[in-house]
């Protein structure tokens, strides 16, 4: 039986912590090369290091499979992983809450931000035809939805967000190299902070390598990543806007 | 199955007619002998099962003490219904008598053979009545549990421990796969006997043991009734136990086993004598039981080229399932063996491959045909092999096979790793249903590539069954006809295991599975 | 190429006259009307390059000038000549001036077209043989080093810095790729102004500069002499510079260039008539250095679905082809795309990309079509994905593709690292070699599934050719036809780049591609 | 310019440290499951990474892809990789090497050993035929052999190379699992020490995870991995065999 206070990877038996490992080293392919990706293999905690396959790619390149096992477990035990913690509800319980609970339309504006021109995540969640079975916001009886589509600057979606007294803004970065999704969205919360307008939107930012973790760090307030559907997105923004409202209230 | 070739029934005609001659020298020089293994299949047939003090199974014991005392050419059969007769103990508790040295079987007073057959008859009724059932349950639960679309999905597992591979087995059930084969461990097919109990320390392996089938039958039955689809269980009867092995698959439910009638001679250094006598055996308790054969050509191509000897594999075939047939095997149970193993940097090796399996398909068109991946090329470039077996899978259901051994990216590397054989499940799934009916959509120019190559292979093959007709396969693999391995018919492991029958010898099991199989 | 499928020709004629149709409609919108990036590509032909000191390209500083001071209309080349006579430097000592705020060109006395054409006609000589000897040079290297069969190998290197780049396309190039594109950085398809000088960061991409193509193109001559090989060099025109990235990458020997007529409309919201004009004198500077083409038709299938919108693909295909003939392009620079784009989870799924391929293949049997690799249904699974690159290599080599894009296995991840790129080149070499000359072996069954949906395809492509020659080019986009994407006539990006010609309005450039191309 | 002292795995930006790890976990696959495995990358000194695959594999089994940024680097500089010392020579010189230089003709046994059936490799080597366009050792002239082929016990081997008095003794050992090559031929040299034989011969391993420093460590006297031709070995006993006799004539 597997003991999750301390698991390891495994191949064909428990804790064997067997890995497969791959990259490339700025050195020609031989002896030496694969000695070194042995020894960061070695580094790595990685033992009985086999250096199965090594592949010259010209220009003082070679590229390295190697497998081993690794020395480190983990505590499964203590994993905590932060997630969106509004409870999911369908496209009907939704639009039924937002009347009930709400008592008007909500307002939404999205956009892909910065140079990135990928739309078909976003326009999964906002457009009427939605994904994988699910309608997109759009369809919600209860939501108005801004898609303002690819390419947007960040100025150009708080204007928009403003004008249409947004409830929440949808950010999507698909482009993530350079890290450039990070700089994006890190730039996005600070001219809502100077413009002193953080506090106005539910801000919920979408894409491949975005994860709640991710987005909370940046300081926006949820972040969906891979295999998010329109539902999930809008409960989410439901519930928030109660609860917000709930608080303005009292 | 679709002919998307043309067969010249001239030369077919002429290597069926070649390998029957084959067939009838080999039979004709095996009819009057046995071997230790015959004998201690039909000890496991009549009951007998465990391991002595010592730890030695319980057949050996036995037919080991008549062999010293020099009369197994009488065969088990006439000295434990002898013994029953003057001890009143079944055929079990005589052979723990002998493992405790109680006393020596043949010092009995010797009865006649009606009274030794009659003494015995319920045991053996019972004993078949236990193969029936278990053929019996098989039946039922594949009515109840319906296989998927063929090329059916094979995987082995191959921990060493067994209760690790039916956590493998299982996952693998899950991703798909149709049938479980459990390797065996490196050393086992050169034991004289068979290890005993659940075993847990095997190399590149797990031990063919009777409790290791009965534990990964009962791990596949539940995955059966998980996933939806009777998951098939294999084993390994080739061997110096190819009989007892194929017993001890009766009675556990195995639904195929590997079975050659050469292998073990060219790959094992088995004695020929005993290896054809056991094949002819253990054959026919698979076919009374409804087992499917795997017949291992493949292993050709590890040792030779696939190209070159591409016919090699094919004239093999014809003696295999002839071989079989002899043994009562209808042809829906012979599964002949072939491989995907052609030099992957060959320009157009794709096309030669598609002409052996789509030639294979079409010879042997009732066979249950079992499709071997790329070993010889595969290297630890783990990505390139994925690959290579993503093209094997796709010349599988172009040329419609029956039966896809997935091969695995790590190949080269070790035996598979969990998440090995998931992806490998995952490739084939991907390419069997992406291309399902391409076998349906084309057909191969008449005087193109691929059918030349196939007119070659069948050419060359009818050349050699003939030649073999000749000198006889004793002779042909003397001279190194198959895999370009020679072997003496003297030499070989396991040749003083062979004997000729005795006056009193009587096997009734093959009596009845003969009857049953209509064999003459 | 092999006609592995039936073509109804009553069909094709159909859709050609309606293209041709479709294509009259949107050149003679057209005729009268240039735009800025026009007149920048036509100032960079005659010699402008290089920055001011505020790091303004030069050719915006002209260009910009004149549309302030409203006299756009009349064109650069008459604004340049006129100040030629009246300064006596040269048109890049103007521009540079201009930069200096050393005077407005406009306001010069103003000559008449004869003295104007008179004064530059050196200039325009000079430089049109510099494109000359350029595309001589090409030719000659060409014969040199010939190139390898086909499907050729096609791949990418985006590291954002241009050294960078050129490690991994020199690598690339000895592992086997005969074609290096470098793609460009995200955001640049948007400025309208080309950069300057070589670049070091990029997102996704290096950005197209004339000095990063110089760089990249002498890698690559080290390459080829080293390889043995020519090897090709692509980057980018499309965008709000089309003109004058053809004009830089025609100084700078690049092979073939991504142009398509309708992919900055649909994909980045330029304006409509801003794209049509500079796609068309785009592309005649194209024609002229013997540059091939890349359409972009496989961007639909990224938002459509590959099997429903198959045929908006074709239709696409036969309006850019014709488009491309109208700017003086032989059918053999005109590389059409298309891409292997079904959902790999459908049955028979690889059947209908053979169909499609097929399809493309046979309308278009002397087009280097460029075939695009799966990139949708990628996902982080790199061995799925590696195996889905395969599949994609096999169709190309099985229906005669011209040019193959390589998949990387880590397409859904990020863009290709120098393993990636290897091991795709590995992929796509086993794959044609192994398979080489499977197109020769098959026919399509003749009422099969590929050769039906072959047919469908073609039949919707017909119907929806038609209609939009019924409706026109612009309205149809409008409509939403393609990609399910739907762009105003009047929006978009650029549109306030779009002039009518006004009187004194030369292109002499244009007047000698016509001339050279045989346009009317 | 890559630093040799310092070389980092490589993508697509010198020193990027980029890697990818492949492994499964006895988790069911979920966010906990990508997390554990995070967790373990971190372990391992890999940084920034990313999660880009996970597979549920049934019977609470999960596969998982991950790229990131190793932060480690290796000196290559420091590089030293044990190898076969001796210079390589062609068929012709190897003959005509031991003609002169030892004078009689060499005798060498090579066998399969243990459970190993595996003879391709050894049979690559050893037989006529040979490998990969090069004769093998039983086709020289100054060279005799005896191929005992597979499963060859240790005790079995000894026997032969006393018998025909041989002066190289070539083992071959393919199944590597639970590391049984190495208990094997660990074994063939204990016989070996145990019956004072051990520098009677020349003592050769070869397999596909056999390396010289591996051969080395066990006690032997030379390695050969994956890629060895015939003449490699052969120039290797031809040396060491004219070595030995120098020593003895001393
Ligand atoms: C389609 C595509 C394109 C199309 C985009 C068309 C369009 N209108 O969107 C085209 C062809 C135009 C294109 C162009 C480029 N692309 Co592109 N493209 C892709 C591709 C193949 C698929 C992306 C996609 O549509 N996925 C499907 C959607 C449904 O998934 P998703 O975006 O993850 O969305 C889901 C979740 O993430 C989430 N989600 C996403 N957004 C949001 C937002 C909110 C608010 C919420 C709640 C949820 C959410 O919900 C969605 C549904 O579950 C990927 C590779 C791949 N297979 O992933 C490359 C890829 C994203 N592209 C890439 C690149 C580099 C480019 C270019 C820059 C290349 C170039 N230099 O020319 C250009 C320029 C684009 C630009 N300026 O941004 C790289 C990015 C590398 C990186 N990691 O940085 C990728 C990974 C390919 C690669 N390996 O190089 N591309
Ligand atoms: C061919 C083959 C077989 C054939 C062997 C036929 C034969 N007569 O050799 C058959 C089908 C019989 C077979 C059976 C088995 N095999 Co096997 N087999 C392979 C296979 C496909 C290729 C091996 C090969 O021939 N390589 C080609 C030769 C030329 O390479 P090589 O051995 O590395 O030799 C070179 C060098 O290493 C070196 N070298 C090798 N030996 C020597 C010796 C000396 C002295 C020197 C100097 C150099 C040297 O020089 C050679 C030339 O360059 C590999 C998978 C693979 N692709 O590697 C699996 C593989 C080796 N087999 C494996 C297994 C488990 C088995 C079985 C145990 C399975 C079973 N339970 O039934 C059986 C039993 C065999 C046994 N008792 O040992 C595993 C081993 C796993 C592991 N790492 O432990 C592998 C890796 C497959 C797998 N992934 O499961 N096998
Ligand atoms: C027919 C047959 N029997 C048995 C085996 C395995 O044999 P062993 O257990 O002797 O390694 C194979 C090998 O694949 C085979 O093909
Ligand atoms: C024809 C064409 N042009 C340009 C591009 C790239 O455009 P951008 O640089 O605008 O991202 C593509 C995308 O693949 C294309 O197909």
């Amino acid at each position: 039986m597997t003991d999750r206070t301390a698991v390891r990877p495994y191949g064909d038996t428990l804790n064997d912590g067997m890995i497969q490992v791959s990259f490339s080293l700025p050195l020609e392919a031989g002896p030496e090369a694969q000695e070194a990706a042995k020894r960061l293999a070695g580094e790595m905690g990685i033992q009985e290091v086999s250096a199965v396959s090594v592949h010259d790619m010209g220009e003082g390149f070679s590229f390295h499979i190697l497998y081993g096992k690794c020395k480190y477990s983990v505590d499964a035990t203590r994993i905590r992983v932060a997630k969106v913690e509004t409870k999911a509800m369908t496209y009907y319980e939704i639009n039924a809450f937002i009347k009930e609970r709400i008592g008007r339309r909500l307002n939404v504006v999205g956009a892909c931000t910065g140079s990135d021109a990928h739309t078909v995540g976003l326009d999964a969640i906002m457009n009427m035809k939605g994904y994988a079975g699910e309608y997109g916001l759009e369809r919600y009886p209860e939501i108005d939805t801004w898609n303002l589509g690819s390419q947007v600057p960040n100025e150009e979606l708080i204007r928009k967000a403003v004008e249409v007294d947004a409830d929440a803004i949808l950010v999507s970065q698909v482009v993530t190299q350079k890290e450039i999704h990070v700089r994006n969205l890190t730039q996005l919360v600070e001219l809502l902070e100077a413009e002193n307008l953080r506090d106005e939107f539910i801000l919920v930012a979408g894409g491949p390598r975005i994860s709640h973790e991710l987005a909370l760090e940046i300081g926006l307030d949820a972040g969906f990543g891979p295999g998010t559907l329109p539902p999930d997105v809008a409960s989410y923004v439901a519930q928030m806007v109660a609860d917000k409202a709930g608080k303005d209230a009292r | 199955m679709n002919e998307l070739i043309k067969i010249d029934n001239a030369l077919l005609s002429r290597c069926r007619t070649a390998a029957g001659c084959i067939a009838d020298k080999v039979v004709d020089s095996i009819k009057d002998k046995t071997t230790t293994s015959v004998e201690r299949s039909v000890a496991r047939l009549m009951g007998i099962d465990g391991v002595d003090g010592q730890g030695v199974p319980l057949p050996n014991v036995l037919v080991d003490q008549i062999t010293k005392c020099g009369k197994l050419e009488d065969g088990v059969f006439y000295w434990i219904g002898n013994a029953m007769i003057e001890t009143g103990k079944t055929p079990r508790e005589i052979a723990l008598a002998i493992g405790n040295g109680d006393f020596l079987i043949t010092d009995f007073p010797e009865y006649t053979m009606e009274e030794i057959s009659e003494a015995a008859e319920s045991v053996v009724r019972d004993n078949i009545t236990l193969l029936d059932e278990s053929a019996e349950e098989r039946k039922e639960r594949q009515t109840q549990y319906p296989k998927g679309p063929s090329p059916l999905l094979y995987v082995i597992v191959a921990t060493g421990n067994i209760y690790e591979d039916t956590v493998q087995a299982r996952a693998a059930a899950k991703q798909g796969a149709d049938i479980i084969a459990v390797i065996r461990s490196t050393a086992q097919s050169l034991l004289d006997y068979v290890p005993f109990g659940p075993t847990t320390e095997g190399f590149g392996g797990t031990y063919a043991t009777q409790e290791n089938f009965r534990i990964m039958r009962e791990a596949l039955d539940e995955a059966t009734e998980e996933t939806g689809r009777y998951i098939q269980l294999v084993n390994y009867a080739s061997g110096l136990c190819m009989p007892e092995i194929a017993v001890m698959g009766a009675i556990e439910r195995l639904d195929m086993m590997l079975n050659d009638a050469m292998y073990g001679i060219l790959f094992r250094d088995i004695n020929m004598n005993r290896t054809f006598i056991d094949q002819y055996f253990s054959r026919m308790i698979n076919a009374y039981s409804g087992i499917t054969i795997n017949t291992g050509e493949d292993n050709y191509l590890t040792t030779a080229d696939a190209v070159e000897e591409g016919h090699t594999v094919v004239a093999s075939q014809f003696i295999n399932e002839v071989l079989a047939l002899r043994s009562g095997m209808p042809r829906k149970l012979i599964g002949l063996g072939h491989a995907f193993e052609i030099n992957p940097d060959r320009e157009d090796g794709f096309l030669m491959e598609i002409a052996q399996a789509q030639l294979v398909r079409q010879l042997f068109p009732e066979s249950p045909v079992k499709y071997m991946p790329p070993t010889k090329y595969m290297t630890g470039n783990i990505f390139k092999g994925h690959l290579m077996d993503g093209m094997f899978n796709l010349a599988s259901v172009m040329t419609g096979q029956s039966i896809q051994l997935l091969g695995m990216m790590t190949e080269a590397v070790h035996t598979p790793f969990i998440q090995d054989r998931a992806l490998s499940i995952e490739n084939a799934r991907y390419v069997f249903n992406n291309a399902r009916h391409l076998q349906d959509e084309i057909v191969f120019r008449p005087s193109g590539m691929i059918q030349r190559r196939a007119d070659d292979v069948l050419k060359e093959t009818t050349a050699m069954l003939e030649a073999i007709a000749e000198q006889g396969l004793m002779k042909a693999i003397e001279d190194g006809m198959f895999a370009a391995i020679s072997r003496p018919v003297d030499g070989g492991k396991g040749a003083d295991g062979v004997l000729t029958k005795g006056q009193h010898y009587r096997n009734p099991f093959m009596d009845i599975f003969k009857e049953k199989l209509g064999i003459s």
